[in-house]
Order: C-alpha cells, then structure tokens, then sequence
C-alpha cells in the first residue's frame, strides 16, 4: 500500500500579540499526516491545540499570526495561497467542526440553506433542487429525517446539530476533517454516538482525521496516532498503543496516570502537581520543568527539541538525549 | 438509622416555564419544567454519595435543594434527624454553618472584587466566629490545607491572578473553615484541567477524613464518580432510577439506562474497541415527562406496564435498588 | 484624619489604574484624553473668574458683533460683551445642571435597580415595566414637558434631566444585578448564612460600579447636552449669566449678520464638555464589554 | 404560523403600554406641583378669569373625571372619524383644538423623522461594518473617533452651522420651512371618478358581484392553505361577502357624492411625486435636506457605535467561523452571516433611538423653523399653553409606541428563534 501524505506542517509557530505581551500559541510544531489516517490532539485548555487546529484552515482568530513554518495540504503550501485560492480548500479539502453544536449554525438560516451555500459556493454549476436533494440525502446519512431540511437550527437538539455539522463538514467529500472537541457540550450517550457516527463517516468516504481533544480517553479510543501538546509545544508524537503502553515524555506520563478508567477499580490516581504555565510568562527552557519530577539543571536554561526514539515516536526532552548536551 | 446524616423524602421541585410579567396576563395555563420528580434517598455518616446523570436530569438542583439554595415543591429533607425543610430566618443560619456547597464553575464562586482571605474568612465574619488576627489565623491554616503555600503569599490575591485549579481550592477552603459535617460538591472538577482533577478529588478525600466530612458528590462522570464515591444513585428525568453501593451497581448494573450510560463512557485503552449501547432518541423534554415509566419511549425491553405505571426503586440485592420492571 | 488616609489610598488606587490604562490600547486611551478634557473644562471654569480678561457680563466692552481682533480673541457679541470672558467661564449652568442630574439620577436610579431587582416579584415586574415605559419615552419631550410644568432654573432643569436619565440607571443595575445574581458567588454567600444586606452590599454592588461607571460618564454628556437643548428652547436659565448655550441660542437668533465666532465658540466647548465625557463612556464600556475580551 | 400569533398577542400587549403611557402623560401635568392655569397666566389674571378658564378645560372637576375623560377623548372612535383627529381638548391659548392642530403638524414630524432615519441607519450601518472589519486599524479608529465626536455634538449646533454654511454663505439651500412661501404645498394625487352611471339597481347589482368575486378569492386562499371545508368556512365565506358587499355599496354611494378620490400622505416629497410635480419635489426635497442631514448625522455617530460593537461580538461567534471554514465568500460570511445576526440587536436599539430621533427633530424643527410636531410644542412652551403641551406629548407617546410595534414585529419576522 503507498502511503500519500496529506498534510505536512513544518516548525510551524503561531503568535498572538496582546496588550500585555506575545503568546506564543504553538512553536515549533511539525508533523504530517497520511491519507485516511486519524491523528489525535490531546491537551490542556491553553495548550495551543485549537490554534494548531485552526491555522491548518487559516483561519487563526485575531490578533493571531503564523509567523514561521509551513503548511502543506496536497504539496501544496497554503500559506502562499491568495484568500479566493484558501477559501476553495476551506470546506472542500478540509473540513471543521466546532466545539459548540448551540453556536456553530448560523440561527436565522434554515438548515437547508446551510446546505445549499456550501455546495454552491464550491460547485457553482449545480442547480438549487439538485444540492437540495444532495443535502437530503447526506440527513438522511446521519439519521435526521430528510423533511427536518427546512427547519431552523434551534429547533434541533444538541446532538442532532452536532449531526448537521458532521453533515457540512463532509457534504462535499473532503479529504481531512478537523473536529475540534466535538463532544466536549454533549453527554455522553450523545458523545459516543456522535463518535461512531465520525468513525464510521470516515471510512465510508476515506477521509482523514484530525480530533482534538482534552479528554485523553476519547482520543486513545479512536485514533491511530497521538500528538500531546502542552503550552504550544508538541510534548510528544507517537501510535495511540505505543503511547499509552510506554509513554515517553513525563507529562504524558503524568497524565495517563491522572485519568480515571472506569474499568478498573480500585485505582490508584496521581496529579501532575503544580499548574499549566501562564502564556505570557512562560517558564523559561522547558516548559513542563516547573511540574516535571525528572526535571534536571538543563531543562531550566534549554528548550529540548522533538527527538525520535524509534518508530517515529518523537519526544520533546532532554532524559532522551543520547549524550549530553551542551548548555549554553 | 442514626448514622443517617441525610435523608431526602418524595423531594420535588418543580420550576414554573419563565415568562414576562405581560406574557402572563395572556398565558392560557402555567406549565412546569419537573426537575426533581419524587426523589429519596439517604446518606450515612462518612460516606462519599454520588449522585449521577446526563445534564438536565436534576443532579444540581437535587444538591442545591438540600442545601437550602431552592425552596422544595413538595417533599422532606432531614439533617442529623430533625426536618430541615421549613427551616428560616436564624435557624436556617445556624444550619448552613454546618452544611456547605462547592460549585461547578471556580470562574464563577469566587467574587471578584474579594481578596482570597477575606473570600476566605467571610464566613467566619458572617457567624462572628472569629476577627481580626484570630479570622486571619484560621484563614491561613485553611489556605495552607487546600495547598495553597505559603498562605500569605495567596492571602492578598484577587481571584484573577489564579488558575481555575487554584480558585477551586480557594472555594474549598472557604466552605471547610466554618468546619461543617456535610459537603455538597457539584461537579467540582468538571471545569478543571485533567491534570488538576485529581489534587482536589485527593484534598477532599483527605478532609473527609480529618474533619469527619460527608459529601454528596454530583458528577456527570461516572469514571470519576467510580473512583471517589462509595455509593452511587443514576438519576435520569429528575429521578433516581438506580442507586446502590459502588462495586455492585458497576459490576451488575441493571436499568437499560445505566447500562448504556457505562458502555458509553470513553476508556483509557487503545487496544479493545468497545462495543457501545446505543440507545434511541434523545432525553424528552422535562415538561412533558413520559407517563409510566418515563425512559420507556428510548428502551429496547419495554413491555405493555412500562408505559402505563411508573417503576418504584426496589431492592434487587444487598444495598441495590432499580426502578425497572425486569428485574 | 481618616479622611486624609481615605484620599491617600483612593489615590493609590486611581494612579495605578489610570496608567494601566495606557495599556489597554485605544480603548484605554480615550479614557485618558477624556478624563483630561473634563479637568481642563472644570478646572476653566472654577478659575475663570480671575482670569477673564473683562467681565463676562458686562455690555459694550467693545463694539457690537465685532470680529476676532487681538483686542477681543473672540470677538463680542451683540450686545458688545467679551466672547473669550463669556466662553471662560460659561460652563458653570451646564457643568451645575448635569451634575446635579447625575447625582439624583444615581441616588434613585441604582437603589431602586439593586432593590427591584433583588427582591424580584411582581413589584420588579410592574416597576420595569413603568421604567421601560420611560425609558422607550423621547427623552427631550419628557424633560421639556418637566421643565415646563416646573418653571425654569437649575435645580427645575437637573430635575426634569434627571426623570430621563433614571430609567438607564435602573435597566444597567437590574440587568447587572440579574445576571449577577446567576453566578454562584452570591449563591456561595447565601449558602454561608450571609444576611440579604450583606450580600446586596458586599458581593453584588461592588461588582455593579463598573457599569454604574459607564452610565455615569454617559450620562454627564447626555445631561449636559439636553440641558443645552432646554435651554436652546426657552427653557433654561432665563436671566443672563454667561453660559455657552445661551449664547449659542442668541448667536442663532443673529445668524444673518454672519457672526460666526458667536455661535463657533460656544458650540465648540459644549461639543468639547460632551465629548470628554463620552470618550470616558465609550471607552469604559469598551474595556468592560465581556464579549470582546478574550 | 407562529408570527401571526406573535403579532396578534403583541399587538394586544400594547393596549396596557398605551394605558400606562397615557396615565404618566396624565399624571405628569396634572399631579405634579404647579397649576396649569395659574403658570400659564403667570400671575396676569383675576382669580375669577383663571376660575373661568379652569372650567372651560374641565379642570374644576375631580381628578378622577378628568382622567377619564381624558382617556375617553382620546379612544373616542366617532369623534375620531367625523373630525379626522382625535378629542386632545382645547387650546388654552387659541381655544382652538389642539387634536386638529397636532394632526396637521404630524406629517412635517414624521417626514424628517424617515429621511433622518435613513440618512443615520445608511451612513450608520455602513461605517460600522467597515470598521469593524477593519478592528483596530486606523480606518477603525477615524470611524469610532468621528462616531463619538458626532455624538458630543449638540443637534442644534450642527443645524446653525449648517445655515450658516449653506444659507446664509452660500445661498445654495432654504433654511426654514417646508417649502418656499411662493410655492404651493403639494397636493397629492387626485383621482377624478367618472361621474355615476345607471341607477340605484345598477348599484346593488355591482356590489353583489363584487362581494362573489371577493369571498371567491376568499374561499381560494383558505384552499391553499389546506383549511379544511366545514361550518367556519362557510361563516367566513358568508361573512366575507357580507362586508364586501357592503363596503363595496358604501363606497361606490361615497362616491358617487364626493365624485374625486383624493390621496395625500403629508410629506410633501411624496404628495409631490403623486402631483407628477417635479418641481414641487425638487423644492420640497431641497427644504428636507438640510434639516434631515444634521438630524440624521447626529443619530449615525450612535449608529455606527451600535453597528460596530454588535459585528465584533457576532464575527467573533463560532457559526462566522464555521461559515469561512466552510469556505464561503467573505461577502457572504459579512453580510448573510454576521450582519445578518447583527441586524437584531441593531433593530431593537434603532426602535429606542426613534425616540432620541423625536427628541433632536424638537431642536431640529426649531432650528429650521420646520412646522412640524416640535416647534409646536416649543412654541407653545412659549405661551404655557398646557393642553396643547399635553396633547403633543400624547401624540409623540403613540408615535414612538406604534414604532417600537412595527420594530418588535420586524424583530420577530427576522428572528425565527422568536416564533415559539
């Protein structure tokens, strides 16, 4: 089988200049992602994952920019690209879904008008009924009733606008959808449901995945491989089994041990102590050293950088430097 | 039972639907949204009770009622034997100084304008338990068991300049100073880092032991709820429809509902791919509750009773009851 | 004594404050530039009686109408007064009127807010109602209806302002007490045993002020310009005490002698009391707007 | 569906908002301190003069019987249809009516009102939509600084600059009134019926096919919408006819007296137009200019305030990011997405600025000597004529309730999440 590469960000880094100082939102990050693969994103709440997740449509919210790196979609490096040449890819190459399903839909467009201006704006050539039928057909995929088609957006429940969004973001076939926690405003009967919905979705059109998400467990569940990002930094890359048998970096170590499985008993859990850094005053060298057990004299002054440690599982510390290494 | 330090008898709590002052004058009949449906249950001395659901199942406003912050519709609660229901005025102060509430949102308990210690020590100040140096004293102490050290250094910060994790130990300390015998925490750690969780799961099992504290632990998540509490009560639509001892409840579970709601839940496990329930439609809206058993229109298993009477919660073994009629 | 130190720590708490402004960016700029136009305008106006070249009030000073000299900076008026006296110390009705609106406006305004809105019930429900009645209500026509009814003079004039401008206090401290009263801090207070005045005094109306604020400055503008209006109609102060819409009105009533510097003057320091005002609101409201911050 | 019965049940909430209006107008001059009569012969007058005057305004009475009289004068239906205005009592200066009064200076108001209201809401909406695309550059900052400089301006000056500019310098445009004194007001359309032919059977005849064809119509909408056929049908298509019928016969009898249909809005730019009077228009127009582009000016500043802040908040919702990941165009996503959702607030504050509106077209009507609603009022501030104080209260109270009326509907047609 040859593996096509479909994505490939390279030391990506995305700043949000405040009043109060630069974040850096995510700094060197790369990664690349092959066809019909799922990729997981898994981090704290201002870890940087959603901006990671957003910069690959370009769509950073302001005051953020990319600053360096590249992204590449198909070979293709969409940051050269004009905003009409972007705005083809948005929705037919790659796809988004958000994290709130209340929010995400546009409350004074019927549902069916979404639909339409999705497959008119891509395919101008198509008639009105035809993209209709097209949009009834692609309800009735995600089990809403096709006759639910002209009704509004907050008619619908929670899950069922979750479904609509799924129902956007691969009308058109793409080859990557981003679902930026999904599930995270539902329950989780709905959750699960919506999950195998993705999952299935996704083989049946061959798409890839990209899921970010702070819950480690839903990750682990569905993806075939893991980034874990802590402060902007990919902490670790790795396979979903690899990562939770033998995980390298201590955050995720850390983190794994921190997740109640509710299929043990008697557990035993243990938490990272201390805090996720403050953004505009990040610690300086590693970012995780404050809260890392294994911290060392080096990892104050330093940045590690992504190391491989075989079967590109990469890590970003200095217990993997094979030698030491030289502070400056 | 004396080691009874709660017990919640038939609880209702019914919310009239919001309407503008016009709107009234026009509205036909009152409809009522049925958050609490007729809900008993009683918690022993030192145990940790979980109260468990989807959102909108009546978890919080179950929390919220014993603790006095709702007014039942109908309905008893007990605390350390006597009635507590019609509780007002100097004895109802009295009271809250022996039961506390820990909120969901750490973004939302604190007031803003209030430094730590004097978030902190209001309750004290409020009692007129302690002033001055004493109230700062105690303030201290408290700070420094929730982990937040050196105290001075926090005693003199508006909730601003802490993380979400830091402001939850600031509410926990200031719900144990008045050093109550019953906690409500509802959903403390939902809105809290994964990594963050598990320190204040462990400072509250820590105080459960040293002050002798009860919680009644209300969570959505049942992995947490596994690994905290000792027994657990499923509510859905306002009612407890399974309710039991840990270990018993999660190896045997027996309402449809619960079953699915366990095989939903995500597992830290890359390797098995789990076989989840589905379960059909959504939950029915809390105004128009189902008549007989109310998850009849989403099981699989119902039969002719099912729509016709409610289930009442029986003993199915030892310290297990399900509303369920297949049981 | 304990005045003294009250002083100093409001000062300790104003500096820091205004110079952390200037890092909030626009937002935070306005407020500055406002706050120095309103002190240069009230500053003028509280010396302007010992520097005004003639006496504001006295007639024929020089020739009638006269135009921008050296001798007259701003010319003279009909009547032959000194513009650029008049123009100095011409602020004090409208600086006098719009505060004393401001002051009655608060002082029923935000009680009636905190205390409606409180208790809640049916006296929330029919007194919203009345508020929002005058609130939909052409604030000009209440006032001059007021006005008119009271008779003119200051105190007449910050009263009928004043019956406008309520109904923002009210609406701002309802809607902020309301929503408030959602977040659990005020539910941690009450499940702690605090009494009712407690909480009103100690968790919900120190988180009121900030918006309380932003009605305020604009309210200050607000006032000072329909006390403008009531006087532009008749219905101000009626005997003449330099005052820049007075003078404003009368620079209208001889517009066809082309007496530009009678009207421009005037009408720019009312423009000016009105705009440090509502750079002062606007950039508030911009800074505490939740839905922009981030 | 659900709009109709939106419409229906607001519509009935304002009968208890027009009561309550009412009855603060009520008690605002006649219970607050200070007696009408006495103010207004300020001190010139007998006791028994003033004694007289008060009976003759009914001011003798107990407050009770004047408020409902009050009240009954104003809902008087057959007072309303055989004057054409309604019963707002005497002038206390004139001894004229004021209802009459009020009525004939109503269109000049309402006129300056809508151009004003556009020239605000275009230059309003349009500046805030630019500039909050444009957040935080130097375009954004030009826009909201001359937005709130605008809003520090008093009316009345921008009025006597404008004058001063444009009359008395340039002499390119009128300063006062709503056209020039030489100029006859425009009339409006005129419809010269043919005068009536056959007789009295003739008549009746029509009608009754007039009233078929109608409950026809009737019975064929009632079809497309899937009404069932049954005993209210057939009520309704009876009744339907019936009023046809005789609508039809009272005004063909109407006609046939009165033999000319007349049509007059009382804005001269539109009675002017139905004239077919181009040069009535140019006239009417050029007399609107002015007062209407300092009334609307001022009013953008709070506009493009209102347009930018509520399109920040809405571009930052997640469906405008969902709609650009979707890769709509950005036209799209400004417009049918954000400003779109943006327009609601937008609306309901446009309803409570009509009510600044009114308050500057005072200012603005005296500054422009515009014989409207305002320059009455002052004008008969001037010689404390209360009832007509009253009465032009009264009338803006309507106007600004009928407006926030149409708003609220507007609201609700724009809105589906209302509907329920």
């Amino acid at each position: 089988m040859v593996k096509l590469t479909l994505l490939e960000i390279d030391s990506l880094a995305i700043n949000y200049p405040t009043s109060s100082g630069v974040v850096r939102a995510v700094e060197d990050v790369s990664f690349s992602l092959n066809k019909g693969e799922t990729l997981g994103l898994a981090g704290e709440s201002g870890s940087g994952k959603s901006t990671l997740g957003l910069s690959i449509m370009r769509l950073v919210p302001y005051p953020g920019v990319i600053v360096n790196g590249h992204i590449k979609i198909d070979e293709t490096d969409i940051l050269r690209l004009s905003e009409q040449e972007m705005r083809l890819i948005r929705g037919r190459k790659v796809a988004y879904i958000f994290q709130d399903p209340m929010t995400s839909l546009n409350p004074v467009k019927r549902i069916s008008a979404h639909f339409v201006e999705l497959i008119r704006t891509h395919e101008p050539k198509t008639p009105n009924k035809e993209a209709l039928e097209r949009a009834k057909t692609v309800l009735k995929n995600l089990g809403i009733l096709p006759e639910r088609i002209n009704d509004y957006p907050h008619q619908f429940s929670g899950g069922m606008r979750q479904r609509i969004m799924i129902g956007l973001a691969i009308a058109l076939n793409p080859d990557l959808v981003i679902a930026d926690e999904p599930t995270t405003a539902l329950d989780v009967i709905v959750q699960a449901k919506i999950l195998d919905l993705l999952e299935n979705l996704r083989k049946i059109y061959r798409m890839a995945l990209i899921l970010i998400s702070h819950d480690l467990s839903i990750i682990l569940e569905r993806c075939d491989r893991i980034i874990v990002m802590y402060a902007g930094h990919m902490a670790e890359y790795a396979t979903s089994l690899e990562l939770q048998k033998a995980p390298k970096h201590p955050y995720t170590e850390g983190l794994l041990r921190s997740i109640p499985n509710i299929e043990l008993s008697d557990q035993k859990l243990s938490a990272i102590p201390g805090s996720p850094p403050n953004m505009l005053d990040p610690p300086k060298g590693c970012p995780f050293w404050p809260r890392c057990p294994y911290a060392m004299e080096i990892c104050r002054v330093k940045e590690p950088s992504l190391i491989d440690v075989g079967h590109n599982h990469l890590v970003k510390c200095f217990l993997y430097y094979k030698q030491g290494v030289n502070v400056e | 039972m004396l080691s009874e330090i709660i017990k919640v008898e038939h609880l209702k709590k019914y919310f009239p639907v919001q309407k503008s002052f016009l709107e009234q004058l026009f509205a036909r009949k009152m409809s009522y949204v049925k958050a609490v449906d007729d809900v008993t249950f009683s918690i022993n001395k030192g145990e940790i009770f979980t109260l468990a659901g989807e959102s909108g199942c009546g978890k919080t406003t179950t929390g919220r009622l014993i603790v006095r912050l709702l007014k039942p519709t109908s309905g008893n609660i007990y605390f350390n034997g006597p009635d507590i229901t019609e509780f007002r005025g100097e004895k109802l102060r009295l009271l809250r100084r022996k039961m506390q509430i820990i909120f969901q949102d750490p973004y939302a308990s604190l007031n803003p304008r209030m430094k730590v210690g004097s978030a902190v020590g209001h309750p004290l100040e409020i009692h007129g338990l302690a002033k001055g140096e004493e109230k700062k004293k105690l303030v201290l102490d408290a700070l420094n068991e929730v982990g937040l050290t050196p105290p001075e250094q926090f005693f003199n910060l508006y909730p601003h300049q802490l993380s979400g994790g830091q402001r939850q130990r600031v509410a926990l300390a200031r719900s144990i100073i008045l050093k109550p015998e019953f906690i409500v925490a509802d959903e403390p750690v939902s809105m809290i880092d994964v990594s963050l969780r598990t320190t204040i799961i462990d400072l509250m099992l820590n105080f459960r032991k040293e002050l002798r504290l009860t919680y009644l632990f209300i969570t959505h998540d049942l992995a947490i709820a596994k690994y905290i509490s000792d027994r657990i009560a499923i509510m859905y639509l306002g009612k407890i429809i399974e309710m039991g001892n840990k270990e018993r409840l999660f190896l045997n579970p027996a309402h449809p509902y619960t079953r699915a709601l366990l095989s939903a839940i995500p597992v830290p496990d890359a390797e098995r791919g789990r076989r989840k329930i589905g379960l059909k439609g959504e939950v029915p809206s809390a105004i128009n509750i189902p008549i007989g058993c109310r998850f009849h229109p989403r099981c699989r298993n119902k039969k002719a009773e099912c729509t016709q009477k409610e289930p009442q919660l029986i003993e199915i073994e030892k310290d297990h009851q399900v509303a369920c009629y297949f049981n | 004594m304990s005045e003294v130190k009250i002083k100093r720590s409001l000062m300790a708490r104003l500096l820091p404050s205004l110079t952390s402004l200037t890092k909030k960016g626009p937002s935070g700029w306005m407020v500055i530039i406002g706050i120095i136009i309103v002190l240069a305008l009230v500053i003028m106006t509280a010396i302007g009686p010992w520097v005004t070249p003639y006496n504001p009030s006295k007639s024929n000073v020089g020739p009638i109408r006269a135009p921008p000299s050296l001798q007259f900076p701003m010319g003279t008026n009909h009547l032959g007064q000194d513009m650029l006296s008049r123009t100095l110390v011409g602020g004090s009705i409208m600086l006098q009127v719009s505060a004393l609106s401001v002051i009655i406006c608060f002082l029923i305004g935000v009680p009636l807010g905190l205390f409606s809105s409180y208790i809640g019930g049916f006296f929330d429900s029919t007194l919203s109602l009345v508020i929002d009645a005058i609130y939909a209500f052409p604030g000009l026509v209440i006032a001059i209806a007021i006005a008119a009814m009271l008779g003119p003079g200051v105190i007449n004039m910050a009263l009928s302002i004043a019956v406008v401008y309520i109904p923002s206090y009210f609406r701002i401290v309802r809607s902020q007490v309301l929503s408030i009263k959602e977040l659990t801090y005020t539910e941690a207070a009450k499940a702690a045993g605090a009494r009712w005045h407690t909480i009103l005094s100690r968790y919900i109306f120190p988180n009121v002020i900030p918006s309380i604020m932003t009605v305020v400055t604009v309210n200050f503008a607000d006032a000072a310009l329909t006390a403008a209006g009531l006087t532009f109609i008749g219905l101000g102060v009626t005997y003449d005490i330099p005052d820049w819409s007075w003078d404003l009105t009368n620079g209208w009533k001889y517009l066809s002698s082309r007496a530009w510097w009678i009207i421009s003057f005037p009408g720019l320091m009312i423009i000016l009391l009105a705009l440090g005002f509502t750079l002062i609101g606007e950039g508030l409201s911009e800074l505490l707007n939740p839905k922009l911050q981030r | 569906m659900g709009l109709r019965i939106f419409i229906i049940r607001r519509i009935l909430l304002t009968i208890p908002t027009l009561l309550l209006l009412l009855t603060m107008v009520f008690l605002v001059m006649r219970v607050l301190p200070g007696d009408p009569v006495a103010l207004h012969f300020e001190k010139r007058a007998t006791p028994e003069q003033m004694e007289a005057m008060r009976h003759i305004l009914g001011l003798d009475k107990p407050l009770w019987t004047q408020y409902f009289d009050y009240i009954v004068g104003l809902v008087d239906v057959n007072y309303f249809v055989t004057h054409g205005y309604p019963d707002l009592g005497k002038s206390m200066q004139t001894y004229e009516e004021v209802g009459e009064q009020i009525f004939s200076a109503f269109p000049a108001t309402l006129e300056l009102a809508i151009y004003s209201m556009i020239i605000a809401s275009v230059i309003g909406i349009l500046l805030g939509v630019v500039s909050s695309k444009k957040y935080n550059s130097v375009i954004d900052h030009l826009i909201r600084g001359s937005g709130t400089v605008t809003y520090a301006v008093p009316v009345f000056f921008l009025g006597i600059v404008f004058q001063l500019i444009f009359g008395v310098y340039l002499h390119w445009l009128p300063t006062g009134l709503r056209i020039s004194p030489f100029v006859e007001p425009p009339s409006g359309l005129t419809i010269y019926l043919s005068p009536p032919s056959g007789g009295f059977l003739y008549h009746v005849l029509l009608s009754s096919i007039f009233g078929l064809v109608v409950s026809a119509i009737c019975l064929a909408i009632l079809k497309i919408k899937h009404v069932k056929f049954g005993l209210k049908v057939i009520f309704i298509s009876i009744a339907v006819f019936f009023a046809s019928w005789i609508g039809y016969a009272y005004a063909s009898w109407y006609f046939m007296s009165v033999r000319q249909l007349h049509i007059s809005t009382g804005l001269y730019t539109i009675d002017s137009l139905l004239e077919g009077n181009l040069f009535k228009f140019v006239e009417s127009f050029k007399a609107l200019l002015l007062p209407s582009l300092t009334l609307g000016i001022i009013l953008s500043g709070i506009f493009v305030r209102l347009t930018r802040t509520n399109m920040l908040e809405t571009l930052r919702l997640d469906f405008v990011t969902a709609a650009k990941a979707r890769g709509l165009k950005e036209s799209t996503v400004t417009y049918a997405y954000a400003l779109r959702n943006a327009f609601l607030p937008i609306l309901t504050m446009m309803g409570l600025q009509f009510a600044m509106l009114l308050g500057g077209a005072i200012l603005t009507e005296t500054t422009f000597s515009w014989p409207g609603l305002g320059r009455y009022i002052v004008q008969r501030i001037n010689f404390r004529d209360y009832t007509a104080i009253q009465g032009a209260v009264v009338m803006f109270g309507l106007f600004v309730t009928l407006v926030s009326l149409i708003v609220d509907i507007l609201y609700a047609y724009f809105d589906p999440r209302i509907r329920l």
